[in-house]
């Protein structure tokens, strides 16, 4: 089922190598259409009741010698993010379907590995291919950047690469240094212990019960280093608003909306599954690298003249969010942050495509040369201020659900509130948490929030609103106003080559629709990803908290993350064949 | 190890939940029919409707919203009620109370719900129609446009008034503001229309976060955002407060109502987030009428209102809010009497107004407020829409030194009543429902100890508001009769004319507008600037039609029936009569001094239970007389307050007199004072337009009038204190951004460049270098070799 | 001393009687050697390629001595492919060396100097 | 070491055949010593092996013949490759290199290798260095009338040939040190039996012992479940089904043995079957990446047209001149 997902995308990225180019982006649309009705019959079948255990599991042998596995298995958050990206997909090929004119073959076969290698990332249940298809992802972004980019494209691609490149081979350190402190301990510690494994389980049991504090802090440090680098935190965010101003569309759409959650669902899944102790103690510091982003990026976001940049500073503010409800660990905070992941995958995405489908039709995205495109764009006009709306954290939309859960988190998150001057003994803080954070973290980075309607506001006061402005002269007062209908509008610039009418076409509705959808009814109705999040998020808050579930009968064995006494099962299979190997 | 519950609670779950009386499921409807409303509209936008299809559907939908708040207030038995709808943010992490956020989608039914509703229901149906009108020249993708985010408004007004928790408040009051930013950059094209949206917005983004985090809060502090937890929850804190005991109340519980009040002053305009209201008047006339006087800027008011108990916890929220009002009443006043844009004058007049309902909150006459509030909106709506036909028939203009004697046109008859009574109510006028609720709101400033300062503001404030009032009045509507048209705003922004030359290709979809929009004139706004354009001899201002007359007709009754609202009983069975049906409804609800569940437990049986209310109260003589419904009040101020007051009941009084009757006279001659000045100044001996003796003054008054037109440069001094710092940081940041921290890393990547750089020459690109480097490096390992080897 | 095997086995001639292995690989030393020699010191390509087809036929030498020396096969089979890659070498490089010429008229190695740092 | 060869013998050696080799070396100039280093540098080689030879106490043994063979074989297979980097012209290093390659041919023979040297010889000699000839035909300039025998510059001056013969001479010098000290240590070699392999050639001993007619008539070998016939090693006898389905045990002839090719074709095919494959997979590469490279059409870069154009145009001013 969930090999599925991987292997469609590369059996059509294979096709499309052999087929010619002219059937190059159906073939890529029918194949990202395949898959997303794969992913449909799986979030079906999944059974949501159950969202904390690793359902799909399955295991295959790869490398027995060395303890690698090629194991799948998602819960809900995996399942919720694979969703996300098979959702992005055909959007991604819609989106780049006039875009992309030169050397299709090539783009589409790439887009579609990396969507691959994204669901790998969400389905792995085993550390290397874990990494691998983590690390895979650089390369299929990497030629979309530096193939097809805009004009600084080559340094983008390469800063791109190497940033996140040497940010991830020092996780990749941290990761190893687990499975080899697992192999050391002793055998009858728990079930895997002593073995030579890379199951993520295992070494999660491994490095969260049995790593002291200072060993933990070591491995967090080196697995934010990647993650970090990749989600993106504070002081190692410059590659990203340079890559996404560079990246063709589609590219910054999965850049936005999936890759940079590749490094939230790391720190996710290894840095609190793995150090928790650690993470607990360092939570004020990343915390606080959080805020300085979400202020620092959104303040930045306010003097780019460039709506792509600017969008892109935007990401660094809103993974701030992302990162500072994870740091809250509490329940309201990591669900608020995993619902980030996905609806800033939406109305960013969403951005993202808007801004492409305008730099399609102007060749420009400077907002000193364009204007008040309400005026020959009005559909694209409305869907701008609805996902900016959705971007801003407006109720009601998206944004506001996970962004409120964030803050509230954070807010919560406090050992101070029965203490100081929050009150005495009898200031009965019933709805606080434990934590590290607490209001003062809350109200600086809710400030965020009125600069994140600030510099969106400016942006659509400049690009969509005001009087018509476009580049190479064609304003208002040259006499064109809105009665050119199709056939007329893009392509003023000489060396136009699409015959883009003035507003959006219906394919690119079709792109935008889904979003919008999306952004509504996760807005109104969030219950069915709270119901299905409900779950792992207990689970992670009780294993970070190291608050012991009602007795098992497996003893030491933490079903938080298994699930169940029956799921033990494949896994402690696997770990058993893995030990008759390794002897 | 801990257990789940220790851990990840701090404190104990105490209070008991509060019962649930299943509200009418009914009154879904009254949110569900705007949004019903906004999908026809959509559906007319996307299918290129060009008639006038939205607008009626608006007004049917919002028609039929109002009928449901009507019945639901034929059938209100004063008690609360929740109409349960679904779930919207609601997830738990545990069992205990505090461990679950709960925000439903649900409504919550009481008297001051519904007495919100009724108006803002009411107005919106009356104010949809008047725009059916007005917005006609838009008639299109723009009218679809407009009454979408009119119906989207209503929806927010709605959830944020009858939500059943301070989530879906939160949602309400973002909605709001979304559709306030919407329509006042409804049209777009115009600069100062986008900036002014983008103001607003901005502004009340910054109440929000004080809202939200007030939000916060009050759910860690009382494990829950919904009202009917959190008053019966702070019920224990009441009676603290009762005893005067603040001490004994955290500090964190007595915080909430500052963060809470913060988020009011944004959305209602009160210092220091006020100047967000009047660049608002950019919108359309009817936008400026229904959200920026009458509902959505009391959205601050009801805030308070609703979260009463929480304030009457607090030392100083309740003070602050006072004088805040107070202040901003003053302030507004002062700018409102200086500027000549009649719109502007209404929206300095709504800050100053909005001023007197914080101040009415703050002196602890809940209902008093809450009755300026109603008929506020009823006389305000009035004004702007009377401005707003004024301004649709002679194309623009406001310029209150351009119009004159528009009263006795032809075909303005309506409109110029409609001012008058519009004047009359908002200077307070004797008799006028604006004078009684004003009155109610002076009165108690008196009364309260401590807060007489206020009182004496507000009473200049009342003055000046006659004043400039009806300087409008004298100016706009009676004297010689002259007009100059205005620069067509309208047209300007119509869609087929970009921003003026663009009359040689105007689209033929567009020939009725462009036969009369063929001017080459500039959109600037500048007042001064058409007499040269020589349009001004073709022009004929037309009247406005049936719809904006019936409006305008219907609104003046409102506004004079108004009043009556005063003698009124109130509406519940049991209830008591003093200050009317307004007050009587306000004081069932939360707004009243006690939570509604300590005297409505089991619902209905409200008889007895208001004598918790009357207790120490003024014994007005008869129904007429203004008593303070609030007169537990004492027990409620903060603790300086009470010490002052001490055992007596009654400790304010006005030169020994009761306030509350020495207010019918003082009232009253402070708003003859203020017309008769305007009289003076601005009637007599008018021949022109453009000056009166007023001008004559202006010497005397030196530089403050010009500063006050300039609106004492609180703009100015914003821009210079705190958007130009942050703009340069912001820069500095960037700089920062690309220069060190991107710089540091390429000092890091440069570091292998230039050791690359460093051996670069090395490589000489010849074949047989290499080979011989090759031979080398083997020849040096293998000699190493031997050596280490050799024994 | 090495032993020097007695080859006594079925199939094996006693060749290697007296003649050591160091004798063979002494020759395919010095063949190398000689085949470096040329590589390094003479400018046509075609020369150059010679010369390491030299030195892979000292290889050659020393599998085949050495697999005698160990009596196991696979040290003459890997000759197969030394000769193979060879082959392949010998083609590619000739294609090259061909093209090169066209291009320069020249055979002269430091004629390309295009790999310059 | 000492057992070998004497060291100083040896480091003496390498010195003389490096300064043989360096004056063998092509040179611009005209005084050319070259015969003069070839002696030198033959006369190096040959003290070592005469140095080696006395040692091994071989060269002169009695009967020895394959020794004497050896050392004419190594003696013609380094001379020709010294020849090979010596020969200014291409053409004759290439001859030589097919010379070294049959001395070197003779020496696998020695080895008793004799497929690899019969496969030497073809591939080698037979296919690349004719590959090489044709080359060299077609990548040389023509030669003009009147320098007939002038040499390229290239091909006339060695490049750096000290620096070049002196590692060389220290890499040989090391290299033949260490290996002659480290083969003394090398364990004794394990003596796999070749015969054993005749169990897999079921079909070869079932001709073999017809032709020596010790197979009765309708007799078969028998085979286990891998398809091996059934020997028994130490008495030399094969299992054998006779036509009336009786088993028996039959002596194996005497000069029943395994052949060279024979073993190096099951090590091939039987133990290395994949790396084959690879091998002729890299082969058919090649032969494309060779047709590719050189169908390419090249572009004339700027020296090379000017050069062609002058040539053409003296072409041109010599027919014009020649021609009135």
């Amino acid at each position: 089922m969930l090999a599925s997902l991987i292997l469609i995308p590369l059996a059509v990225a294979l096709a499309i190598v052999v087929l010619p180019a002219a059937s190059a982006r159906a073939a890529a649309l029918l194949g990202t259409l395949a898959a997303a009705a794969m992913t449909v019959v799986a979030l079906v079948q999944f059974d949501w009741t159950q969202g904390g255990l690793m359902q799909f599991l399955t295991t295959k042998e790869w490398l027995p010698s060395l303890g690698i596995n090629l194991s799948f298995g998602a819960d809900s958050i995996s399942m919720l993010m694979i969703a996300l990206t098979a959702l992005l997909g055909p959007i991604c090929v819609l989106a780049s379907w006039t875009a992309i004119t030169e050397r299709v073959k090539t783009f589409y076969a790439w887009l579609l590995i990396l969507q691959a290698a994204m669901v790998g990332v969400f389905v792995a249940r085993d550390l290397i291919f874990f990494y691998i298809c983590f690390e895979f992802t650089l390369i299929p972004m990497y030629v979309l950047i530096s193939l097809y980019g805009s004009t600084n494209r080559k340094r983008a691609a390469t800063t791109f690469f190497l940033y996140t490149f040497t940010g991830s081979v020092i996780t990749l350190a941290g990761l190893a240094y687990v499975a080899y402190f697992n192999s050391t301990l002793p055998v009858e510690t728990f079930a895997g212990a002593g073995t030579w494994t890379f199951d993520i389980d295992v070494l999660e049991k491994a490095a969260a019960n049995q790593m002291s504090l200072s060993q933990q802090s070591v491995v967090l440090l080196a697995l934010l280093c990647g993650f970090a680098v990749k989600v993106p935190l504070f002081p190692v965010h410059t590659w990203l608003p340079l890559a996404h101003t560079e990246a063709p569309t589609a590219g910054s759409v999965i850049l936005a909306g999936v890759l940079l959650k590749l490094g939230t669902y790391g720190i996710y899944r290894f840095a609190l599954g793995y150090t928790p102790d650690a993470f607990v103690y360092y939570a004020p510091v990343i915390a606080t690298l959080c805020i300085i982003g979400i202020l620092y990026g959104g303040l930045i976001c306010w003097v780019q003249t460039d709506v792509k940049k600017l969008v892109a500073y935007s990401s660094v503010a809103h993974l701030g969010f992302c990162v500072l409800g994870l740091a809250a660990l509490n329940h309201t905070g990591i669900q608020g942050s995993i619902l980030y992941m996905i609806n800033h995958g939406l109305s960013t995405g969403a951005l993202f495509l808007l801004i492409g489908f305008m730099y399609e039709r102007y060749h420009t995205r400077n907002m000193k040369e364009i204007g008040g495109l309400a005026a020959k764009m009005p559909i694209w006009a409305t869907f701008m201020v609805f996902f900016v709306m959705a971007s801003v954290g407006l109720p009601g939309l998206n944004g506001f659900v996970s962004e409120f859960l964030c803050l509230f988190g954070t807010f919560q998150a406090s050992d101070q509130w029965s203490s100081g001057i929050w009150g005495s003994e009898k200031a009965s803080t019933i709805g606080a948490t434990v934590g590290k954070l607490g209001p003062w973290y809350a109200a600086v980075a809710a400030l965020g929030v009125i600069i994140a309607a600030m510099y969106l506001l400016i942006m659509v006061g400049k690009v969509v609103f005001g009087p018509l402005k476009e580049p190479g002269g064609h304003d208002a007062h040259g006499g064109h106003g809105g009665g050119h209908g199709g056939g007329h509008g893009g392509g003023h610039g000489s060396d136009s080559h699409t015959h883009l009418p003035a507003d959006l076409t219906a394919r690119e509705i079709t792109a935008l629709v889904p979003l919008a959808l999306a952004c509504l009814i996760f807005g109104v109705y969030p219950k069915p990803l709270f119901d299905a999040l409900k779950e792992p998020v207990d689970d992670t808050v009780k294993w970070v908290h190291k608050i012991e579930a009602p007795a098992l009968p497996e003893g030491n064995v933490n079903p938080n993350m298994i699930g169940s006494a029956e799921a033990v099962t494949p896994v402690a299979n696997a770990v058993s064949n893995v030990q008759e190997i390794a002897r | 190890m801990l257990t789940s519950d220790s851990l990840l609670t701090l404190g104990a779950a105490t209070a008991a939940k509060a019962p649930i009386i299943a509200g009418d499921p009914l009154a879904l409807l009254i949110p569900a029919m705007p949004i019903l409303g906004v999908i026809i509209c959509t559906l007319c936008g996307i299918f290129g409707v060009r008639n006038k299809l939205p607008a009626f559907a608006t007004v049917l939908c919002l028609a039929v919203s109002f009928a449901v708040t009507a019945k639901l207030f034929m059938g209100h038995d004063g008690g609360v009620s929740i109409a349960t709808g679904f779930e919207w943010m609601s997830l738990a992490w545990g069992e205990g109370q505090g461990q679950r956020l709960v925000a439903d989608f649900s409504l919550y039914l009481d008297s001051l719900t519904i007495l919100w509703m009724l108006f803002v229901t009411g107005l919106a149906t009356l104010i949809a129609l008047y725009a059916s009108e007005y917005m006609s020249h838009d008639v299109g993708l723009g009218y679809c446009r407009f009454f979408a985010a009119f119906n989207l408004f209503v929806f927010s007004m709605a959830c944020l008034v009858m939500g059943d928790n301070m989530l879906l408040l939160f949602l309400g009051w973002e909605g709001v503001g979304l559709c306030s930013y919407l329509l006042i950059g409804y049209f777009y094209k115009k600069p100062s229309a986008v900036a002014a949206a983008k103001k607003a917005f901005i502004m009340n983004r910054i109440g929000d976060v004080g809202l939200i985090l007030g939000v916060m809060l009050t759910f860690v502090h009382f494990g829950s955002i919904e009202y009917r937890e959190i008053f019966a929850a702070c019920q224990p804190y009441i009676d603290l407060a009762k005893a005067g005991k603040f001490n004994e109340i955290p500090a964190i519980v007595q915080l909430i109502p500052i963060l809470l009040a913060v988020g009011a002053f944004g959305k209602s305009a009160q210092l220091p987030l006020y100047v967000w209201l009047p660049d608002a008047m950019e919108g359309p006339t009817p936008v400026s009428a229904l959200i920026h006087a009458a509902t959505m800027v009391t959205a601050g008011v009801y805030l308070v209102a609703r979260t009463y108990p929480l304030f009457l916890l607090s030392e100083y929220a309740l003070p602050i809010v006072a004088w805040t009002g107070a202040l901003t009443a003053l302030v507004a006043a002062t700018i409102g009497m200086a500027q000549f844009d009649i719109k502007r004058i209404m929206a300095y007049s709504t800050v100053s107004q909005l001023g007197y309902m914080f101040a009415g909150l703050g002196v602890l006459t809940s209902t008093g407020a809450a009755f300026h509030v109603v008929t506020h909106a009823f006389f305000k709506a009035l004004l702007f829409l009377s401005c707003g036909a004024i301004m649709h028939g002679f194309a623009g203009q406001l310029d209150l030194r351009k119009l004159s004697g528009v009263g006795f046109m032809k075909g303005w008859g309506v409109v110029g009543l409609g001012m008058f009574v519009g004047c009359m109510n908002l200077a307070g006028f004797p008799f006028t429902a604006g004078y009684f609720s004003k009155d109610m709101i002076l009165a108690e400033a008196f009364v309260t100890p401590g807060m007489a300062p206020i009182g004496w503001i507000l009473l200049l404030t009342a003055g000046m508001t006659a004043y400039y009032t009806f300087r409008v009045f004298f100016r706009v509507v009676v004297g010689p009769m002259h007009y100059e048209p205005g620069d067509e705003l309208h047209h300007a922004e119509d869609d087929s004319h970009g921003h003026g030359h663009g009359h040689h290709d105007a689209p033929a979809a567009d020939a009725a507008h462009a036969s009369d929009a063929a001017h080459g004139h500039s959109h600037t706004h500048d007042d001064h600037a058409h007499h040269e354009h020589g349009h001004g001899a073709h022009f004929h201002p037309h009247a406005p039609g049936w719809a904006i007359n019936t409006v305008l007709a219907t609104l003046s009754v409102l506004s004079i029936a108004a009043a009556g609202l005063y003698f009124v009983k109130s509406p519940y069975a049991g209830g008591h009569a003093h200050g009317g049906a307004v007050p009587g409804m306000v004081e069932r609800s939360s707004a009243a001094f006690e939570t509604p569940f300590s005297h409505h437990g089991a619902g209905g049986a409200g008889g007895e239970s208001h004598d918790t209310i009357k207790e120490g109260g003024h014994e007005g003589a008869d129904g007429k007389a203004p008593t303070h419904a609030a007169a537990g009040a004492p027990s409620f101020v903060p603790t300086a307050i009470a010490k002052a007051h001490g055992a007596e009941a009654h400790a304010g009084s006005f030169f020994g007199y009761d306030p509350h009757k020495a207010m019918y006279y003082v009232s009253g001659v402070v708003g003859f004072v203020g017309i008769f000045i305007a009289f003076i100044l601005h009637y007599a001996g008018r021949r022109t337009a453009a000056t009166a003796r007023a001008d004559a003054l202006l010497p005397a008054v030196g530089p403050l009038a010009g500063w006050a037109q300039n609106k004492w440069y609180v703009d100015e001094f914003y821009d210079f204190l705190i958007r130009k710092p942050l703009w340069f940081f912001s820069n500095v940041f960037y700089i920062f951004d690309k220069l060190v921290i991107d710089g540091l890393v390429r000092l890091v990547g440069g570091i292998p460049r230039f050791i690359g750089a460093m051996v670069r020459p090395t490589q000489s690109g010849e074949l047989h270098g290499y080979a011989a480097g090759m031979a080398a490096g083997v020849a040096v390992l293998l000699f190493l070799v031997f050596i280490l080897t050799m024994r | 001393m090495i032993e020097t095997v007695t080859l006594a086995q079925a199939g094996f001639p006693a060749a290697m009687h007296q003649i050591t292995l160091a004798h063979y690989l002494f020759i395919s030393g010095a063949m190398f050697m000689l085949g470096l020699i040329g590589f390094l010191t003479r400018r046509n390509l075609i020369i150059t390629f010679l010369c390491t087809e030299l030195m892979f036929q000292a290889a050659g030498l020393a599998l085949v001595a050495f697999s005698r020396f160990h009596m196991n096969m696979t040290g003459q089979s890997f000759v197969i492919f030394i000769v193979t890659v060879a082959a392949a070498e010998a083609a590619m490089a000739l294609a090259l060396v061909v093209l090169l010429f066209r291009k320069r008229e020249s055979l002269d190695a430091a004629e390309w100097q295009e790999m310059k740092g | 070491m000492d057992q070998v060869i004497n060291p100083l013998a040896l480091y003496g050696a390498c010195a003389l055949g490096a300064i043989g080799v360096l004056l063998a070396l092509p040179r611009r100039d005209g005084k050319n010593p070259q015969i003069l280093g070839a002696v030198i540098a033959s006369l190096a080689g040959g003290i070592v092996l005469l140095a080696m030879g006395l040692k091994a106490g071989g060269l002169f043994g009695v009967g020895y013949s394959p020794s004497v063979y050896f050392y004419v074989f190594a003696l013609m297979a380094l001379g020709a490759s010294l020849r090979v980097i010596t020969h200014p012209r291409p053409v004759y290093a290439a001859l030589y290199f097919v010379l070294s390659i049959l001395a070197t041919a003779g020496l696998f023979l020695i080895l008793s290798a004799e497929f690899m040297a019969f496969a030497l010889v073809i591939v080698y000699a037979g296919a690349i260095l004719i590959t090489y000839l044709f080359v060299i035909m077609l990548a040389t300039q023509a030669p003009t009338e009147d320098l007939e025998n002038a040499l390229t510059e290239y091909d006339t001056a060695a490049r750096e040939p000290v620096i070049a013969t002196a590692s060389g001479f220290v890499l040989l010098a090391v290299l033949t040190t260490l290996m002659f000290r480290g083969v003394g240590e090398l364990p004794k070699a394990p003596t796999i039996n070749g015969q054993s392999l005749l169990a897999e050639m079921p079909r070869k001993i079932e001709a073999a012992l017809l032709a020596s007619g010790k197979l009765p008539t309708g007799a078969k070998v028998t085979f286990n479940s891998d398809g091996d016939a059934k020997v028994d090693f130490e008495k030399r006898t094969v299992e054998i089904k006779t036509a009336d389905g009786q088993l028996q045990a039959v002596e194996l002839p005497a000069d029943l043995s395994v052949t060279n090719t024979e073993m190096v074709g099951f090590n091939l095919l039987r133990d290395h079957p994949g790396s084959i494959e690879i091998a002729g997979v890299i082969l058919l590469m090649a032969m494309l990446g060779a047709v590719v490279l050189s169908r390419k059409q090249v572009q004339l870069d700027e020296d090379a047209k000017e050069r062609h154009a002058k040539l053409l145009s003296a072409e041109f001013t010599q027919g014009a001149e020649t021609n009135p």
